[in-house]
């Protein structure tokens, strides 16, 4: 026992001792997870807000005034009570502190795990477009463990701090880098009562923090000293700066439509099923979309806007000189941006935590089993929630992914030009277009004729995408090996 | 010298990640309907420690951060702590409800101005580390100038009796922000705008290369 | 506001916007579309006003009373007098006189823009290489705007401001050809003799502002008439000047002239009448547009707006100032040679009787005379703008001749144009044109004033000067009715409808009431010359005119030069055409009966009387089947009924071959001094310049010469002979040493002084920053210490 | 100690501002010298919103805070011009030490 004990200090306590950070980390994060699949379960949190007794009390999932008193009623009022296991779960949840703190570690924890399967994905999704298979081996099922694997090993490399570099702002840059991503994190709601902070200027904070992030990427490629890294952080201060333009733009055409800054009002607005999503509102709306999806791309500089960090000309760009946890820290960044700006995009746009399906749906469920824990469950699971807000957004990350693997790189000055002289214009385009929509009330017969054809076009798109999707499921491997077979070199 | 530098870092990184907590408690709008003011003002009632200890961990990363540009003499440095200055300012502004001041503040100053000076940094510097000496004496000068200015200002400022009144509702500024801009400070706004579109072609004009 | 204030406040705007757009970007629009734009600005303007007219006249009173009474008003902003708020209101004065200056202004000019277009175009307007066409346009559009201006605003002060601007623009186009040194100076006496008249006129602005508490003309009248009813205000004080007590009711004269004075500088009156005949130094169609038909007609326009602030007196002086004018300027007219000229002095002498008008009480006849003389005289003024291009820039009327095969449409224009002047009209048929109506209309109300006013407010005169403090009615053609003078006209006029104020008109003209009784206790008859030289100038018209149109046009050509260039344009005859129609027909039927009926509420005065010259209702002047008794001849029938006959004949008797009559008639003894006389004018500049400039130059020239030998020449003087007695005295004690260790010291000091005062000046702006800041940390101290010091 | 009232938040933007005279005053670099100005500028922002909040009573009173955004906004046009300036600095003498820049020297 005590040989072993001495042999798990002696191989693992170097580990430990070098990654504190990790562990800290994966606590956090298995608690909020639990945390998440409790509530998350069957929707106890839409059923306890539905619940007269409570009568609204209780706003959101974490960091509300939401006492067990207010719990007790709502359950006992269904006479359902799990005794017990929920009461002891919830016992702690009185204090806010203990409630922000748990959100705060699952927000976190949702920000650590989605970059570890984002990067995953994208690597399958890489190699299906190149018809390889992508990772295979760790963790058996298609290599899922593969970025688990990638951390650890990121994690035990060696922190490299090149001799001429600046080594305070050099250490300090990642987490410039990455904090301000994690902060867009707290005001991206998940749900309607899933939402860390509900600040009345979610919107413009999360745009804020996307650009600030940019601040780490620049001080990393400055203090790394070198010139590549500085061509690249220099590259990456011109894009953002200039596609945050168009990109608050047109974000503000959603933001007309629905009156607000507040990113659950905006995603509330668009609950009527969708028809009532932004896109499909007007043209201009449509076309605000597109430019958005578009800036977005540049803003956390994927392909085919990813200058900064274009492998072939600059090595890596502003995180040439990085190495182990740092670098990992900017492929956090990275991908938790990519997550925000298509939470963004989900939440103005499409109709943000809601299934297309209209509420009346709902309504027939909820009139078909019964006005129970369960009924509520598989209403929220049909209607809305964030299984949902999370599914469109990795569809659009998905879409990230695929544009970034199939399009080539522009160069800086096309990046510029289609900034200023492309999508500016159009977006203010779409904003004038959009004031001028307002003026035409909603029962207009020229209204619901564009909203009718925009909406068609969307679902076709939506179910053309499925078929696609279900299809390719289907003949996975044939294809894989079509492809293979002839479109390899020497076949 | 290294220490303070280091507290500042610390403070300030820390102080970002509450900022975003800061934006707690008191303003938080509500997306149901039975939302009131009611339960606004119930909820209002601030919770005085949590906003003590914010404000001092929001100065201490200001001065902090400050007291870092002041000493630093690397320009790029500078900048950085005058981005940290910046986001404690900014979350400063949250606990002073001004919400949508804050996330101006960050998206206009930390996101762009900020941006905008590092870029000149780094078009302007020859060498990798540009920092120009000043005279002790200089130093000296400034640093007992500035003392007794502080000592001046600070004397007015806590030997002044100021009328102040606690705010009585407290919600969301975005509305009655946009109000004020649209009724009463129209001119002015006009005017800035005016002003803005004259500072990018002026400065495209000085900017530009012959 | 309502639709008809709009349009008519755009109709002020959109000139100005077209000045704004031709003054930067003229140059660059090039020459003849600026011209173009120009005239598309004026013929919007001309568009609105024509809505807002022929609106008008479909309207009925109460209506239109309605619409002035809801006017829409806009504070611009408050002055503080002695603690009382006084609000200068920008309103757009919505009566018939407004609505019908608007249109006359808008027509006529429409005409002169389009005439000017061809006018400019044979100009070589080039100045050191760069063109002054679009300049032109861009001034027009300028004093377009300012006159429409003008005509639309009810306060006194905006009425000053427009006022300003009007002179302005005269003085700009006057002197459009700044490159000619009488241009400029033409422009400069205008502008200067106009200051003059302003002065006065701001002198009265005081006065309103300082006793009526108010500067809106409605308002100013209804404290008038308050204060006169209650001897309050204006009335009650007494002013002390070196003893002299003067009453309130003199004050109120003063009030008047000095109002006044500003028309006697705009439309060139007698004292200050001397810069009209220099301004036709400036392009023809300024000539016509704003020293004949507009702006020169605005002082006529200011007596009409302040005439309820007039007392007796002052009216009396207006009338005086009128007759000495319309007189000499008449007679000078004859004897000049320069076609514009000619027409300047007759413009002169029209004004004249205008003003002659007002100041006898022809209130409606008086603006009814500016409407139709503002139609016929632009179109003379087009004319010899015509015949001037026609023949290259020749103004003298000895080189011409025989120009009405070469111009035929311009002569026979011209010629209607003649006769519109001198009054054409067969006065029993009643049928005729211009001054027909309007001059002798003028003339009857003289010859009421005259002659039948003791007749017509026969009895009580010395029982109504005891109750002289009672209202007396404020018109002759109005309904006496006992209305309270607080109340404020405008909504009087709400319940009154046309026909009413038409019967009104037409039973209370004439016949005995005791308002009217009380009335002639303040307005006594008029002396008989007031009525008489009129009347002479009213044959001598006819005659000058004449003159001027045979010279130029019948006869044989006298200038074979002159004469074979002659042509004329369709783009400058068809203005001419149209103005020519406008005098035909279109004033009676419309300007005079709306003139009448904005009357009947603007000279609401409480002090001074004003006439309808024809007893009837107003629209029997109009040209269709008028009974004869009805004319404004029935009395005057013989004395000036022939008085066109009489002198256009005389005219061609004399002129009928060129100038060798008139050269033997001159020779001869009486004449050839009055010739003399006349031909320098009456030596009004001689005088000017001998006694105003001249006199102002001597002393002058007298303080500079004491000055120069007292002060500068005295004190070297003095000093070196102080030095001369130090050094014999010193000796060569205070030698080279001393003198030289002085001057060593001064260069010593000097140059430590700069080497201190340098240290600072580091160039540095780090270093600016810091004393900046440690200057401002020593104030803040020194305030703390003294805030401190007085805490204790 | 934890109740905080209008004096905590003045001492912190006065010394902000005091902060920025000094980097303005000992700073050589023009850059330098920008950072100051924006110091000096937070400064006088926060001090608006700062009696925006506790002298005009918050909502609906917004005189303070929409002075502050309009001190941001001309912040940012400041900075935007002020950097094209140093950037002719440079081109003119090679360098963005303000201290050559002296050709006013006395």
């Amino acid at each position: 026992m005590a040989s072993m004990a001495v042999m798990v200090y002696r191989y693992f306590g170097p580990l430990i001792a070098r990654i504190p950070g990790l562990i800290l980390i994966s606590a956090i994060v298995v608690t909020g997870l639990l945390v998440w699949a409790i509530w998350g379960a069957a929707g106890v949190v839409e059923h306890i807000a539905a619940n007269p007794e409570v009568n609204g009390a209780a706003r959101t999932a974490f960091g509300m005034p939401l006492t067990v008193a207010e719990l007790h009623a709502g359950l006992s009022a269904r006479g359902w009570m799990l005794v017990g296991l929920f009461q002891y779960l919830l016992w702690p949840l009185q204090s806010e502190l203990i409630r922000d703190l748990l959100g705060l570690g699952a927000v976190f924890g949702l920000f650590n795990m989605f970059p570890v399967f984002a990067i995953w994905w994208e690597r399958k999704v890489a190699g299906r477009i190149q018809s390889r298979m992508g990772p295979m081996r760790v963790g058996g099922w298609h290599g899922w463990a593969q970025s688990f694997a990638d951390g650890v090993k990121l994690v035990c490399k060696e922190d490299i701090v090149p001799g001429a570099a600046d080594k305070l702002l050099f250490r300090v840059a990642p987490y410039f880098a990455m904090v301000p991503a994690l902060l867009a994190f707290l005001c991206l709601p998940f749900g309607t009562y899933w939402v860390f902070r509900n600040i009345d200027v979610a919107l413009v904070f999360i745009l804020a923090m996307l650009g600030v992030e940019v601040v780490g990427v620049i001080v990393a490629g400055w203090a790394s000293n070198n010139k590549w890294s500085v061509y690249g952080a220099m590259r990456e201060a011109c894009q953002m700066v200039s596609y945050e333009i168009p990109m608050t733009t047109v974000l503000l055409v959603p933001v007309m439509a629905a009156g607000t800054l507040n990113m659950i009002d905006i995603g509330e607005a668009q609950s009527g099923g969708w028809h009532t999503w932004v896109a499909f509102s007007n043209p201009f709306a449509f076309i605000a979309f597109f430019t958005y999806f578009v800036a977005s791309l540049a803003s956390c500089k994927r392909a085919p806007f990813d200058l900064p960090e274009s492998e072939s000309e600059l090595v890596a760009g502003f995180h040439t000189e990085y190495s182990g946890f740092r670098w990992a820290l900017f492929f956090f960044a990275e991908y938790a941006a990519m997550f925000v700006v298509s939470g963004l995009a989900v939440t103005l746009f499409l109709g943000a935590w809601y299934t297309g399906l209209p509420p009346a749906v709902g309504a027939w469920v909820v009139g078909a089993i019964g006005d129970n824990w369960v009924a509520h469950g598989i209403n929220g699971l049909l209607i809305s929630g964030p299984v949902w807000f999370i599914a469109k957004c990795i569809f659009f990350v998905w879409v990230q992914i695929w544009i970034r693997w199939t399009l080539p790189r522009i160069r800086i000055d096309q990046v510029l030009y289609s900034c200023v002289q492309v999508m500016f214009p159009i977006a203010l385009i779409a904003l004038v277009g959009q004031a001028l929509w307002m003026l035409i009330p909603m029962d207009n017969v020229v209204y619901r004729i564009f909203n009718i054809l925009l909406s068609a076009i969307g679902l076709i798109v939506m179910a053309g995408i499925i078929g696609i999707a279900v299809y390719g499921w289907r003949h996975g491997k044939r294809m894989v090996g079509y492809l293979a077979v002839d479109q390899l070199p020497g076949a | 010298m290294r220490n303070i530098k280091k507290t500042a870092i610390g403070l300030a990184v820390l102080g970002l990640v509450l900022g975003a907590a800061a934006t707690a408690r008191a303003h938080e709008t509500d997306p149901a309907p039975a939302a009131t003011s009611h339960d606004l003002v119930q909820r209002s009632e601030g919770p005085g420690t949590l906003e003590g200890v914010l404000f001092y961990v929001f100065a201490a990363t200001v001065l902090g951060s400050g007291l870092g540009i002041c000493i630093s003499r690397n320009i790029v440095r500078m900048a950085v702590y005058l981005f940290i200055t910046l986001g404690g300012v900014a979350s400063m502004y949250f606990l002073l409800m001004a919400n949508f001041i804050g996330v101006i503040q960050l998206i206009v100053y930390a996101g762009g101005t900020l941006i905008l000076l590092i870029f000149g940094v780094m078009l302007t510097s020859k060498s990798p580390w540009v920092r120009f000496e000043v005279k002790r004496g200089e130093m000296i000068a400034g640093g007992i100038v500035c003392s007794v200015l502080a000592a001046a200002l600070l004397t007015v400022v806590l030997g002044a009796h100021w009328p102040t009144t606690e705010a009585s509702v407290q919600g969301s500024t975005v509305a009655g922000f946009g109000h004020a801009l649209m009724s009463t400070y129209l001119v002015p706004f006009e005017a800035v705008s005016v002003l803005l579109l004259v500072v990018m072609i002026g400065a495209a004009l000085l900017a530009r290369q012959e | 506001m309502s639709t008809y204030e709009i349009a008519l406040c755009c109709g002020v705007a959109v000139p100005l916007a077209m000045f704004c757009v031709l003054a930067f970007f003229g140059a660059r629009i090039g020459k003849p579309a600026s011209g173009w734009l120009a005239v598309g600005a004026v013929g919007i303007c001309l568009a609105l006003a024509a809505y807002v007219t022929f609106g008008w006249l479909g309207m009925s009173g109460p209506a239109r009373a309605e619409l002035a009474h809801n006017a829409y008003s806009f504070e611009w902003v408050t002055l503080t007098v002695h603690g009382i708020n006084i609000p200068i209101l920008f309103k757009v004065k919505l009566d018939s006189l407004t609505v019908m200056m608007y249109f006359m202004v808008t027509l006529v000019s429409t005409c002169i823009f389009v005439f000017s277009v061809g006018y400019m175009a044979g100009h070589s307007d080039e100045v050191g290489g760069q063109s002054k066409y679009h300049r032109f346009f861009a001034y027009l559009c300028l004093f377009e705007f300012s006159m429409l201006g003008l005509v639309i605003s009810s306060s006194i002060f905006f009425l000053f401001v427009f006022w300003e601007l009007v002179g302005l623009c005269s003085y700009l186009l006057i002197g459009f050809y700044f490159d000619k040194k009488f241009a400029s100076n033409a422009a400069m006496k205008a502008f200067i003799t106009n200051r003059v008249g302003d002065f006065g006129f701001l002198a009265g602005l005081m006065l309103v502002l300082f006793f009526l508490h108010t500067l809106d003309l409605d308002q100013a009248a209804a404290a008038f008439r308050d204060q006169y009813t209650h001897h309050s205000g204006l009335f009650g004080t007494t002013v002390s000047l070196f003893g002299w007590q003067i009453s309130g009711i003199t004050l109120a004269t003063f009030m008047g002239v000095c109002l006044f004075c500003g028309a006697m500088g705009k439309s060139a009156q007698f004292p200050l009448h001397v810069w009209l005949p220099d301004a036709m130094a400036g392009p023809t169609p300024v000539s016509a547009l704003i020293h004949a038909a507009t702006m020169v007609a605005a002082g006529v326009y200011l007596v009409a707006r302040i005439f309820r602030l007039l007392t007796p007196d002052a009216q009396m002086f207006i009338a005086v100032i009128g007759c000495i004018t319309l007189t000499i300027t008449a007679f000078i007219a004859i004897v000049q040679t320069d076609i514009k000229k000619v027409l300047a002095y007759s413009t002169l002498s029209q004004l004249g009787y205008m003003i002659f008008g007002m100041g006898v009480g022809a209130w409606i006849a008086a603006l009814f005379h500016l409407i139709t003389h503002a139609f016929f005289k632009a179109m003379l003024f087009l004319g010899s703008g015509q015949v001037i291009e026609g023949c290259h820039h020749e103004q003298d009327m000895r080189k011409m001749g025989g120009l009405r095969h070469k111009m035929p449409v311009t002569c026979w224009t011209f010629f209607i144009g003649v006769l519109a002047i001198s009054g054409f009209g067969i006065p029993g048929a009643g049928i005729g044109i211009g001054g027909y109506f309007s001059k002798d209309e003028i003339l009857a109300v003289a010859y009421e004033r005259a002659y039948n006013w003791t007749e017509r407010f026969s009895g009580q005169a010395e029982h109504a000067s005891a109750g002289g403090d009672e209202l007396p009615v404020r018109l002759a053609s109005d309904v006496p009715d006992s209305r309270t003078p607080e109340e404020n006209p405008i909504d009087h006029e709400v319940h009154r409808d046309k026909e009413e104020v038409r019967e009104e008109i037409v039973e209370s003209a004439g016949h005995h009431s005791p308002e009217k009784d009380r009335l002639a206790a303040h307005v006594p008859p008029i002396k008989k010359w007031l009525f008489w030289l009129p009347i002479i100038i009213a044959y001598v018209t006819p005659f000058y005119m004449m003159r001027a149109w045979w010279l130029t046009f019948m006869g044989k050509p006298r200038d074979e030069h002159v004469h074979h260039h002659a042509h004329e344009s369709a783009l400058m005859y068809i203005p001419l055409v149209v103005l020519a129609i406008g005098t035909i027909v279109f004033s009676y039927a419309m300007f005079r009966p709306n003139i009448a009926e904005a009357g009947v509420q603007a000279t609401d005065a409480a002090l001074v009387v004003a006439v309808d010259g024809v007893e009837h209702t107003p629209e029997m002047l109009s040209i269709t089947h008028e009974p004869v008794e009805r004319s404004p001849h029935h009395a005057l029938f013989w004395i000036v009924g022939f008085a066109w006959v009489l002198g256009m004949g005389f005219a061609v008797l004399i002129y009928r071959n060129g100038f060798a009559l008139a050269e033997r008639l001159r020779r001869i003894w009486p004449l050839s001094w009055i010739y003399v006389a006349l031909e320098q004018k009456l030596f009004f500049d001689h005088i000017y310049d001998t006694v105003l400039v001249g006199g102002t130059k001597w002393v002058l020239a007298q303080i500079s010469r004491i000055f120069d030998t007292y002060i500068i020449d005295g004190i070297p003087k003095l000093r070196g002979r102080i030095t001369v007695e130090l050094a014999n005295f010193s000796g060569r004690i205070v030698d080279a040493g001393g003198v030289d260790g002085l001057i060593d010291g001064f260069a010593d000091t000097t140059q430590a002084a700069g080497a201190i005062m340098r240290q600072p000046q580091t160039g540095r702006i780090r270093n600016y920053i810091l004393f900046g800041t440690a200057g401002a940390g020593l104030v803040l101290i020194g305030i703390i210490i003294v805030a401190y010091a007085s805490m204790k | 100690m934890f109740h905080i009232g209008l004096n905590h938040y003045l001492v912190v933007s006065t010394l902000l501002f005091v902060m920025g005279i000094f980097v303005m005053v000992t700073k050589r670099n023009a850059i330098g010298i920008l950072i100051g100005v924006e110091m000096v500028l937070n400064g006088a922002s926060l001090n608006l919103i700062a009696f925006n909040r506790y002298v005009a009573g918050g909502l609906p009173h917004m005189d303070g805070q929409v002075g502050s955004l309009f001190i941001i906004v001309l912040a940012a046009a400041e900075a935007a011009l002020a950097v094209a300036i140093c950037m002719n600095f440079y081109k003119n003498l090679n360098t963005v030490d303000v201290d050559r820049g002296d050709e006013l020297a006395g």
